[in-house]
């Protein structure tokens, strides 16, 4: 299995303020993972720093096997990486339509596809992106990636204050996109029984490291290790 | 009394090609740019340049002035601008002024102290009356040429998929980055752009506001009046502000000329108190 | 650790705002020196001087409040008609017409404060800006009684303090200008150091936090503004009587715009950036100036990009240099 | 009623958005209250119309009993109410000793005088010297806030919110982006704030909260979900669900 | 110690630099600041009289009266306060024999104090304010005085016939002094006329000239700071005014010289009255245009430079006749002098010190390829009728 993205090293943050320490992560082509932890222990930040617009301290950074630690942010992207923000920021002053087309690479992804994924889109092409609910914006945000048809795709809480008939909906394309495209994708969720059905690996952050690196399977049969990092007391 | 519509219109419209690209840059990059005008001067000596050195006619110097200036934007964004970018907007405000200052100085230079000309062709000169309206040829001439640019500038701002990519930097342009957009080579691009359209508008000002090497002093409040009330980022607030501008200066040194350039100043700071945000703005959460 | 001792080193850390600098004082020193130095030079001091009063002004609104302001000659304009007419009208004695130009020109800054409360810095900018040319206008077409483009004419000044009257060397009008640009400036000083001043820095420093800590923003910048249209009135009083002319251009568009220049040039938020400024921008304009009557313009602009560029840090740092080692010597004399 | 601070109904919603939805809340007097809730749930936006950062679109808030819905931020500082902020908010070119005497400036009145000598203050200087002793900032009160660690920064963030005296102290994230090391000082001092201040702490770790809070309170998509002591709230199945994406909550 | 000598050092470099910027003064030379707008909207006026004040001293010689004659050009930076101090430094530290020059009134007016309390001469060769001689004894001016133009154009205008007039002037000193001595002779002729008055800083006069074309008179006299002017004849003959009968009347700054051949066919058949021509046939003044042109290629001469011209004549006259002396001898010996310059014959009034001299009523034609005020009548000796009533 060749190896996507290979992350070593890696401490970055804004500003004065140092976020990550020191994060090793690596991803095969085709494995998709997920990003554990609780509010404010870097997820963000680590998914900010492989699309590069965070502040690097140190490390490295490689894209099938290519080193992108120099890259810009445009570059990254497109070297091959899709990024979903945290806030979604849709182009609000575009329309659904033009928010894929402005990013759009040539590649199977078109907006076609994209709105035969999530139909809603289709039915608000011509809608302002700042008119459209938090669930279609998200599904905006996911259908733009897309459109840049990434080798990996970063998704930061993509069912973050959703409603939960709309988490549904995008659980079912994110889970089509990973298993049956065979997408790469790092997903940042607080829900970690709900990712962790749809991603191959996990790994838990705490207060910028690494704590916990396994599989996604086996942390699904043995809550208890989950709990013990992301449970509401210690007890 | 349509007579002196039109006139304003015609007078906006100058004002709207000349300050358009500020009020862009401005909102791309945030960045204060008071030697727009500079600009506006280069594309204005080069016309008489070329129409009496190099006998171009009047219609081929309109180009020539917009892309001598748009060249001269692409190389001087690359050069000294960028560096600008991350600083201060005082800094700014202090390093366009010294540009002023050098262009200033630098016409002076080369070109002498006294004011330049042009002469139009004969189809451009003159008027013709239309039911009723008196009708300056050169004057229809400036508002077919910069409506049809403004026309096309907002087809290709809200219509282009570089105007899609343009307004998403926008909007955003650190996401924009992330998500491949040359944020950068944009911003280069509009800014030759604008440049150019200052240039232009220099060119055809030359008749109706004269060219000396004090343009682009003597302009700027105008420049920055028409960007602070019509906001930055679209292209109709900036077109609707110097429209508004435009005809109210006329129509009020037509009607009240003993307040003559009270209005304009009044008017101004009325729409800023009222509308700190500028008269177009979206309403902001 | 006692609480004790910290309180003396708190006490010592908010006294050292307020303690005069070895440098401080070799700067006053040196600007009465140059009264003696410099006898064929003091109608540029003078002009330096008064410069560098108007400069102060708008430090207090910029350097301490963070208030962008593209129209001050508004009231250094004021300042000066309402200077020169009381001369001309009322009392020729200098210092009831400064301490009449300065409540003019507050009075107006207390009237326009309130649009500056509001709007982004370009917004400042513009408003400001228009206040000040509309302000011009205005004195173009009241011209019955400010004597129009022509100017005001007719005003003749009494001596000082009755005492010392103006003569055609500047030398009462250097030190007359100084003296109250140094009382004005040791009032700033006391101001910026006060608990009034330290909650102007707070608002520029961060708005929202200033007002978590309970600090009325709109109060204090009403008031540090008409304290700085004051401030701008006395600098324009000042070159009324010293001149004994006023004319349009007190309010011109160029005087708010070489003020800006000036201050960022000597560095805001300090109160002597303005006098630094005012001091390297007039006297690199008159060199320049003496050079290339027609083109100095050109080189003031080099400068003012080169200094954005890169060259403050080079020019501060030598002044830092220097101030430094001012201070030792002060030490080393003081022991 | 032993309340410190109250909402009533209190609601706000941007555009089509409810960010805060119906609350009644109710800070005891003396509480230990940390207030929870997944990201985007709307605590920050509950935090800013208590502190009249935000205005409510309905609903009232009262401080000590007295109706202080309408009242700008500076006047509710002067009653007793007072703030950190999830991101600092500092004074970068002050001092830590500058920016606790502004604070308490404020609070003794004396920010509206302009000669005033701030040295010559002897209650004034005593009080920011009791502070940044309890803060432990004394050893770095003579350098620039910019140049400070972020840790230490965060303490000043506390300090200065602590300097107004307020009755009733809100922390938001104290601990966000805190190395570890550093987190341990910061969350001491805050266990060790006077009793008779009441502290309601808006916090996502939850190691902190549960050492902290005698009583929580859930907020989620802008609702009041649940509101009890640690114990309480550790068993709810709907908070469990909330927290950890467990299926079949209400 | 140390910090003594420090500073002890410091001063004598200080004084050291003061003397060496005061030694060069050579004893035997007659200095003469020249203040003039150099930079900004009205450089053109001081490179005009610059030029033509150097073009005298080379054609008579760097020496008058067995001293050097020395020039010192000053940028006035268009301020008042500048100029006066600037003036005061010549005055104070080079010790100048007179100030010349002063572009604009305001800051001629801001200068004329200081003349007085220093007794310096002071020539002024452009600012054309009546009340500027009356404000120091120790004015003369060569230039013009505006109502020396606009009363008898008003007189001539109304003998001519025509009836109504509007004026257009700037709003502006020079402005009001041309529409009221116009208006004034128009009206004691038997004439009506409506005043407007337009902003200094004006970029575009449409809603003027739709109100001139909507009253249709007969003439329509403008004064607008040389240069603008242009600009409004364009905007004239574009609203087709010309070709309704209205007759486009002005002082000489409406077609100066400077920059008539640049406006093309517009400005042709304007009439205007003014004092000086570089088309006025004479031999003094063909060598004057030749040389001058000589020496600034492309530059024609126009009023401002023969100001300067003549305010140089004025000067070295004067020195001759005081072997050299300044002051109150110098302002003497000025005193109706007369002589014939390129102008025509002209003299300094004794009383007023201002100029007398010929105003001729021109029409712009082209001659030999170029653009011309052609004089076709004179009013000779005109005085400055507001000084001559008083």
């Amino acid at each position: 299995m060749a190896e996507l993205l290979n992350v070593e090293r890696l401490s970055a943050g804004y500003g004065e303020a140092q976020v990550l320490f020191d994060i090793d992560l690596a991803l095969a082509e085709g494995r998709s993972l997920a990003l554990l932890g609780r509010n404010g222990v870097g997820k963000t930040t680590l998914v900010n720093s492989i699309i590069g617009v965070t502040r690097r301290r140190g490390g490295r950074i490689a894209l099938a096997g290519r080193d992108i630690t120099g890259f810009s942010p445009e570059q990254r992207a497109h070297a091959g990486i899709g990024w979903v923000p945290q806030e979604r920021n849709i182009f609000k002053s575009l329309t659904v339509l033009e928010n894929l087309t402005a990013v759009a690479t040539p590649g199977a992804w078109t907006t076609g596809r994209v709105f035969s994924m999530f139909p809603r889109l289709a039915e608000r092409k011509a809608n302002l992106g700042n008119q459209l609910s938090g669930g279609e914006q998200q599904m905006l945000a996911i259908g733009r990636a897309l459109m840049l048809n990434p080798r990996l795709l970063l998704l930061d809480e993509p069912t973050e204050g959703l409603a939960p008939i709309i988490v549904e909906e995008l659980l079912r394309a994110l889970k089509r996109l990973v298993r049956e495209e065979g997408l790469s994708a790092i997903v940042i969720e607080q829900h970690a029984r709900k990712i962790l059905e749809l991603t191959d690996e996990a790994i838990v952050l705490e207060r910028g490291r690494v704590v916990l690196a396994a599989g996604s399977a086996e942390l699904l049969a043995d809550p208890s290790r989950l709990e013990r990092h992301l449970g509401l007391a210690a007890a | 009394m349509l007579t002196i519509l039109f006139d304003g219109v015609a007078y906006g419209m100058i004002l709207f090609v000349l300050a358009c690209g500020l009020s862009v840059t401005m909102g791309l990059m945030n960045f204060i740019n008071l030697a727009h005008g500079a600009f506006a001067m280069f594309g204005g000596y080069v016309t008489v340049l070329a129409m009496q050195r190099l006998g171009l006619p009047f219609l081929m110097a309109l180009p020539a002035a917009f892309f001598a200036a748009a060249l001269a934007g692409l190389v001087l964004e690359r050069l000294v601008y960028r560096p600008m970018y991350a600083k201060s907007h005082l800094d700014q405000v202090m390093f366009s002024i010294g540009l002023v200052f050098m262009a200033i100085a630098g016409a002076d230079y080369l070109m002498g102290s006294s004011q330049q000309f042009v002469q139009l062709p004969a189809w451009l000169s003159g008027r013709f009356d239309l039911a009723g309206i008196g009708v300056g040829r050169y004057r229809l001439f400036i508002i077919l040429l910069c409506g049809a640019l403004a026309f096309a500038m907002q087809w290709g701002f809200t219509r282009t998929r570089f105007g899609s990519r343009l307004r998403a930097a926008v909007d955003d342009a650190r996401v924009a980055r992330g998500l491949g957009i040359p944020v950068n080579r944009l911003f280069a691009l509009t800014f030759a752009f604008g440049s150019g359209l200052a240039g232009l508008g220099g060119a055809l000002g030359i008749e109706l506001m004269g060219l000396d090497p004090t343009f682009p002093l003597k302009f700027m409040i105008y420049f920055l009046i028409v960007v602070t009330v019509g906001g930055t980022s679209t292209i109709s607030g900036p077109f609707f502000a110097a429209m508004l501008l435009g005809v109210a200066d006329v129509a009020g040194k037509y009607l009240v000329p003993q307040l003559g350039a009270f209005i304009i100043y009044a008017l101004m700071v009325i729409l800023l108190i009222t509308r700190p945000h500028g008269l177009f703005a979206r309403g902001r959460a | 650790m006692s609480t004790d001792s910290i309180e003396a080193r708190v006490q010592r850390s908010l006294y050292g705002a307020r303690r005069w600098h070895p440098a401080e004082i070799a700067f006053w020193v040196l600007a009465l020196a140059a009264f003696f130095l410099l006898p064929r030079q003091l109608l540029i001091l003078n002009e330096i001087a008064i410069l560098g009063l108007f400069a102060l002004s708008l430090d207090l609104i910029l350097g301490y409040a963070g208030i962008v302001s593209l129209g001050h000659a508004a009231f250094f304009g004021f300042g000066a008609y309402a200077a020169g007419l009381f001369a001309k009208h009322a009392s020729a004695d200098p210092v009831t017409g400064l301490a009449v130009g300065m409540s003019a020109a507050g009075l107006l800054g207390l009237l326009t404060s309130p649009l500056i409360l509001r709007g982004s810095d370009l917004t400042r900018l513009m408003v400001t800006l228009g206040v000040a040319l509309i302000l011009g206008e205005l004195a173009n077409s009241l011209g019955g009684i400010t004597g129009g483009a022509d100017g005001l004419q007719g005003i003749m000044m009494g001596p000082v303090l009755g005492l010392f009257e103006f003569d055609i060397f500047g030398k009462v009008a250097y030190l007359y200008s100084l003296a109250v640009l140094f009382v004005l400036f040791v009032l700033a000083r006391r101001i910026v150091g006060s608990p009034f001043g330290l909650s102007l820095r707070a608002i520029r420093d961060n708005p929202l936090r200033a007002s978590a800590s309970g600090v009325p923003l709109h109060w204090r910048l009403v008031a540090v503004y008409t304290l700085a249209a004051a401030y701008a009135g006395a600098a324009g009083a000042l070159l009324a009587q010293t001149t004994q002319f006023v004319s349009l251009d007190v309010l011109a568009f160029h005087r708010s715009a070489d003020l800006m220049l000036v201050l960022i040039v000597g560095g805001a938020g300090y109160l002597y950036g303005g006098l630094i400024g005012a001091v390297a921008f007039k006297l690199l304009q008159d060199v320049i100036a003496s050079f290339t009557p027609q083109y100095w313009m050109f080189w003031i602009g080099l400068f003012l990009v080169l200094f954005v560029l890169g060259g403050r840090e080079l020019i501060h740092g030598g002044i830092k240099a220097v101030v430094g080692r001012v201070a030792r010597l002060g030490r080393r004399a003081s022991t | 009623m032993n309340a410190a601070l109250q909402t009533f109904d209190l609601c706000k919603s941007f555009g089509g958005i409810t960010a805060t939805d119906h609350v009644d809340f109710t800070l005891a007097k003396g509480a230990r209250h940390a207030l929870i809730g997944p990201n985007g749930a709307g605590k920050t936006t509950f935090v800013n119309q208590l502190t009249g950062v935000l205005r409510p679109s309905s609903g009232r808030v009262e401080l000590m009993g007295e109706d202080i819905t309408g009242l700008p931020r500076e006047a509710r500082v002067g009653r007793g109410l007072a703030r950190t902020f999830q991101i600092n908010q500092l004074f970068a070119t002050m001092t830590p000793v500058e920016m606790i005497a502004l604070v308490i400036s404020e609070r003794l009145g004396r920010g509206r005088q302009p000669l005033r000598a701030l040295d010559r203050e002897k209650e004034l200087v005593a009080e920011t010297a009791e502070i940044l002793a309890r803060f432990r900032l004394d050893d770095i009160m003579d350098e620039r806030i910019a140049t400070l660690p972020y840790g230490k920064q965060r303490q000043i963030e506390i300090a200065a919110a602590f300097a107004a005296k307020p009755s009733v102290l809100l922390l938001d994230e104290p601990a966000a982006g805190v190395p570890e090391a550093e987190r341990r000082e910061l969350m001491a001092t805050v266990a060790g704030l006077p009793e008779d201040v009441s502290v309601l702490l808006i916090e996502h770790d939850m190691d902190l909260v549960f050492r902290f809070a005698t009583r929580i309170t859930v907020l989620v998509n802008g609702r009041l979900l649940a509101d009890g002591t640690p114990g309480e709230i550790a068993n709810d199945p709907a908070v469990r669900a909330a927290y950890l994406g467990e299926h079949g909550h209400g | 110690m140390t910090i003594r000598r420090t500073v002890l050092k410091g001063m004598l470099g200080l004084a050291l630099a003061a003397s060496v910027s005061g030694a060069a003064l050579a004893q035997d030379a007659v200095k003469i600041g020249l203040i003039l707008p150099m930079t900004g909207p009205f450089a053109s006026t001081g490179r005009q009289i610059a030029a033509a004040a150097n073009l005298y001293i080379q054609e008579k010689g760097a020496s008058v009266a067995g001293k050097k004659v020395e020039l010192i050009v000053k940028d006035d930076t268009g301020t008042a306060d500048v100029t006066r101090r600037i003036a005061q430094e010549l005055i104070v530290n080079d010790k100048v024999t007179a100030i010349a020059g002063f572009g604009l009134t305001p800051l001629a007016l801001a200068t004329a104090p200081l003349a007085t309390q220093a007794k310096t001469p002071m020539v002024v060769m452009a600012a054309a304010t009546g009340i500027i001689t009356e404000r120091s004894p120790f004015i003369v001016r060569t230039s013009q005085v505006v109502p020396q133009i606009g009363s008898p154009f008003g007189t001539w205008i109304a003998k001519q016939g025509t009836k109504r007039v509007i004026t257009i002037v700037s709003d502006y000193g020079p402005g009001h002094d041309v529409e009221s001595s116009f208006s004034e002779a128009f009206k004691a002729g038997g004439g009506q006329v409506e005043n407007i008055r337009v902003p200094l800083q004006n970029p575009d006069f449409s809603p003027f000239l739709q109100r001139v074309a909507d009253a249709k008179p007969e003439a329509l006299l403008v004064f607008v700071p040389s240069g603008v002017g242009a600009q409004f004849m364009k905007q004239f003959v574009e609203r087709g005014l010309d070709k309704s009968g209205i007759k486009l009347i002005g002082t000489g700054d409406l077609t100066d010289d400077d920059i008539l051949n640049g406006m093309g066919d517009i400005a042709l058949g304007v009439v205007t009255a003014q004092h000086y021509s570089a088309s006025h046939d004479s031999p003094e003044n063909k060598a004057f245009v030749e040389g001058f042109k000589k020496a600034n290629p492309g530059l024609r001469p126009n009023f401002m430079a023969v100001g300067g011209y003549d305010g140089m004549h004025a000067l070295y006259e004067g020195l001759k006749k005081t072997k050299g002396e300044g002051g109150e001898a110098l302002v003497t010996a000025m005193k109706g002098m007369s002589w014939v310059s390129p102008r025509g014959p002209i003299s300094i009034d004794p009383e007023t010190r201002d100029i007398i001299q010929n105003v001729y009523i021109r029409k712009v034609e082209r001659v030999n390829g170029e653009l011309y005020n052609q004089e076709f009548e004179t009013i000779p000796n005109v005085k400055d009728p507001t000084k001559a009533k008083k």
